[in-house]
């Protein structure tokens, strides 16, 4: 009884391991954003922080047996959704991909406009600098 | 369905413009700000027309490739969005008009590119407004979002700090978002409001859809500046270019919050936030105490614009206590206000800005006797302080009016007496300003007599005509508020009140 | 507390590899190949507008990290850049707008079919393959333009080097 | 600061994690997002819009404007790279 109840447990967890892993390397990016004095590693720590969100949209549109969303020359008869996964996450992050990318880009030309003033890019002693 | 093309000119001229801008600013530099202009101005007309379409038939729809609605992206506008669409397009037409001079003054090489990105936040503030789709909302955030992080970052010293960490908040905010949309994805499978709005009160006791709405929250909160999130805000807002603060101060915040109200009454329903989870409780209380800490925090600064930006704070309260009282005459009030403190602090920043850029004049005790050299700069900002304020013939009197009879409704007697103490600060505030620049002596003039000119010294034409309409606006739409409560707010509020 | 000498560093930063150039400039031509083959496949197989945009632009980077920003941005020019920019963005935002102007939607690609002698329903595959091309052109000149923007070293002239080079 | 980090971290994970509890496992194919609004994409797309990609025809067609939209966030991060550190030649 006791390992059956393990075993539904873990076999549980495993069947939600696309959820842990998300939430990992969210919390990974999130800290990293609020608890890093570097700037630069503030804003490696947002892109963990975007790229987990897409992790998840990404596990979301997945069907187990179906393939990718591209349809197969000469496929004949009807067919069905089941067959291949879902595409509305796919599109949907290619838009969250260009997004991170344009974030990225300026917050790295923000990042050299501070470094220009400052000569620094530690958060503490810009703040320093500023009183 | 409608076929008019109006509904799609809000959005596309002033984004085709600022595609074009760029390119024509290799060619000839000054022919940049009239495009922005016309630009501006047909996304004004644009707006306006579907507004009077929407009075007279209703809500509209309009489908973006003739896909039906939960396939496709739709825009719909209904009596709030409209209405909203309105306050956002003209507000950004007069600011547009009144940026000539600062951005001749400050960065006239970068002329073009300024104006370009200015269009382009416009276009992203009008897309959140008009779209009915929750993932298009998120792809025109970060178009106004990436747009608002540049212009603020080519202010003055602190800038590209301050708008670096906007930039951290903003993502955080943007992103919890998108987290948001996708959890409601995962149990209802579809992006379109009016679909999830149909699709959801099944699952209200999900507990994806409860963390989806804490997730949306507390994205949008981080957007509005509400009290606990706000702390971008006063360093982002005082160190950006007048130009651009007077841009975003007033619509960013207003746009959050117009977003705020269409997550809690459109996507979710009322019986959602107040039987459900206590959403608008908690808001209610949050939102009292980010007016009383904006009013209180306000008194202490010496700079008229971060004075200002924590005066945008507590209005951003007023709107956020209208949001979570959550009845008739609250939500009256909070829409009412969205209205009111975009010309009130449109104006005021402009103020602000036209005396930075003078004079440098950026502490309130350098303002003494200023009125003498500009008497109608000085006249607006009176106006605009009498409305923050809530002095009777101006608007802001109305919406804070509204807001306190629906903390009347619900007997909530703290909400109250929130309101009418923070009134009594702003007044406080804003009459120090005011005896600074009226009531002063007049001591030692021969001090800088070789600086100051003798006579009116005003602001430029091109800044002085929009202040003048923003403050007309303020005056006329105080009187008129009744009539546009009766004809568009009144049918913008959710059916169930 | 230099890592490495400046002095070295400016002695070896415009090296002159023989094996990496020449590597170069028999890769670049392929991976831009592959890039336009990526956007103009991308109806049929995985691709697209935005993954063929950034490939082509990779290009771009590779051969200005093979040889010198500046050199190449002479190729390249700011000028160039910027209207290939805007042109991309023409291109998608004007095939909605010759939708809005023959009575349709905005972006109802099938309204094409009045210009173009072909069906309602391959008329959107045609307006599909246009706005790839026009987000492939906007893509690639945005990548080459913010790397430009980001690489270039003789904009600060007290400083000499590039960013964060001495720290 | 650590602290707080470490704290609105955990926080956020916290809820993250609770939110999951309700949520469908990896890969099943009967969630309602597979059900609602996407079999129409998978099954007509060859129909309606001649394009077998139908992360294409989604992207360019169904879904188009966001598209336009997102194309112009990487416009403005490029013209927004210029505004902020191309220095120009007066």
């Amino acid at each position: 009884m006791k390992i059956q109840k393990r075993g539904l447990l873990l076999e549980w967890i495993v069947s939600k391991y696309n959820y842990w892993i998300y939430i990992f390397l969210m919390m990974i990016g999130f800290y990293a954003m609020i608890g890093k004095k570097n700037l630069v590693k503030k804003v490696i720590g947002m892109n963990i922080f975007q790229t987990s969100i897409i992790l998840y949209f990404i596990s979301i549109g997945s069907k187990k047996g179906a393939t990718i969303p591209v349809m197969e020359h000469g496929h004949g008869g009807t067919i069905q959704a089941i067959q291949y996964i879902n595409p509305i996450p796919h599109v949907l992050m290619l838009t969250a991909i260009v997004v991170m990318v344009s974030t990225f880009g300026v917050a790295m030309a923000l990042i050299i406009m501070i470094y220009r003033k400052y000569r620094t890019i530690e958060e503490d002693e810009i703040l320093k600098l500023r009183k | 369905m409608t076929t008019s093309p109006y509904p799609i000119l809000i959005i596309v001229v002033p984004l085709m413009t600022s595609f074009l801008i760029p390119l024509v600013g290799w060619w000839r530099k000054n022919f940049c700000y009239p495009l922005m202009i016309a630009a501006l101005s047909i996304s004004t007309f644009s707006s306006v027309a579907i507004l009077r379409v929407v009075i007279e038939q209703g809500t509209l729809h309009y489908y973006l490739g003739n896909w039906d609605p939960p396939w496709g992206i739709e825009y719909v506008f209904d009596h709030l969005n409209a209405f909203v669409a309105v306050i956002v397009s003209v507000v950004s037409l007069l600011i547009g008009i009144a940026s000539k001079s600062m951005v001749e003054k400050g960065f006239s090489q970068k002329a073009p590119y300024f104006y370009c990105l200015f269009l382009l936040q416009v276009t992203g503030l009008l897309g959140i407004v008009v779209t009915g789709d929750a993932f298009n909302l998120y792809v025109f955030l970060e178009i106004a979002s990436l747009a608002g992080y540049t212009l603020i970052a080519i202010g003055e010293d602190g800038a590209p700090f301050a708008s670096f960490n906007y930039m951290l908040y903003g993502t955080v905010g943007a992103c919890f978002y998108l987290l948001g949309v996708g959890y409601l994805y995962i149990v209802t499978g579809s992006l379109n409001m009016a679909d999830l709005a149909r699709l959801l009160p099944s699952l209200y006791h999900s507990k994806v859809v409860l963390i989806a709405f804490a997730f949306f929250i507390v994205g949008v909160a981080i957007k509005m500046a509400l009290f606990p999130l706000h702390v971008w805000l006063p360093d982002a807002y005082t160190y950006a270019p007048s130009a651009v603060s007077s841009l975003v101060a007033p619509l960013t915040t207003k746009v959050g919050a117009y977003v705020a109200i269409r997550i809690m009454y459109t996507i979710f329903a009322p019986s959602f936030i107040k039987e459900v989870v206590p959403a608008a409780t908690i808001l209610s209380w949050v939102a009292a105490s980010a007016i009383l800490f904006g009013c209180i925090l306000a008194l202490a600064q010496t700079d008229l614009k971060r004075m200002l930006a924590y005066v945008l704070i507590a209005e951003v309260g007023y709107i956020a206590l209208g949001i979570g009282l959550a009845n008739k005459n609250a939500l009256t009030g909070a829409i009412l206000h969205i209205q009111n403190d975009a010309l009130m602090m449109g104006s005021l920043f402009l103020v602000a800005g036209v005396l930075a850029s003078k004079k440098a004049f950026r502490k309130i005790y350098q303002f003494k006797n200023i009125h003498k050299k500009m008497p109608i700069t000085m006249a607006i900002f009176v106006v605009s302080a009498l409305s923050v304020i809530g002095i009777p013939p101006t608007c802001g009197f109305f919406s804070k009016w509204y807001l306190l009879l629906g903390a009347i409704d619900e007997h909530q007697w703290f909400f109250v007496v929130v309101l009418l103490a923070s009134s009594l600060i702003h007044a406080i505030l804003f009459f120090r300003v005011i005896e600074i620049v009226y009531f002063s002596p007049s001591e030692e003039p021969k001090q800088d007599a070789g600086a100051v000119v003798k006579g009116i010294d005003e602001a430029p034409l091109s800044a002085l005509i929009p202040m003048i309409l923003l403050a007309l606006g303020i005056l006329l739409l105080g009187v008129l508020s009744g009539k546009i409560i009766s004809v568009i707010i009144q049918f913008a509020i959710p059916k169930s009140f | 507390m230099h890592l490495i000498n400046p002095e070295v560093l400016s002695v070896i930063a415009p090296f002159e590899d023989v094996i990496i150039r020449t590597a170069c400039r028999l890769l670049i031509p392929f991976i831009q190949l592959y890039g336009l083959y990526v956007i103009a496949h991308g109806a049929e197989s995985p691709g697209g507008g935005f993954q063929g945009g950034v490939i082509l632009g990779a290009s771009f980077i590779l051969l200005s990290l093979a040889y010198d920003v500046d050199e190449v941005r002479k190729r390249v020019s700011e000028k160039r850049n910027l209207i290939f920019c805007s042109v991309g963005l023409f291109i998608y935002s004007g095939i909605g707008a010759v939708c809005l102007a023959l009575g349709g939607n905005y972006l109802n690609y099938s309204r094409l079919h009045h210009l173009l002698p072909v069906d309602p329903v391959y008329a959107r595959a045609l307006g599909i393959f246009g706005i790839e091309v026009g987000v492939g052109i906007t893509v690639m000149a945005v990548m080459i333009s913010i790397f430009f923007d980001l690489a270039s070293k003789h904009e600060d002239p007290e400083e000499g080097t590039s960013l964060g080079m001495d720290r | 600061m650590k602290s707080i980090a470490l704290i609105a971290v955990c926080l956020t994970g916290i809820l993250l994690i609770y939110g999951t509890l309700d949520m469908p496992p990896w890969g099943d194919p009967n969630t309602p997002a597979s059900l609602h609004v996407s079999p129409r994409y998978i099954e007509k797309t060859v129909e309606e819009t001649d394009v077998p990609n139908m992360v294409t025809s989604v992207l360019a067609d169904y879904r188009g404007y966001d598209t336009l939209g997102e194309t112009t966030v990487i416009f403005t991060a490029g013209i927004s790279c210029i505004l902020l550190i191309r220095r120009f030649s007066q």
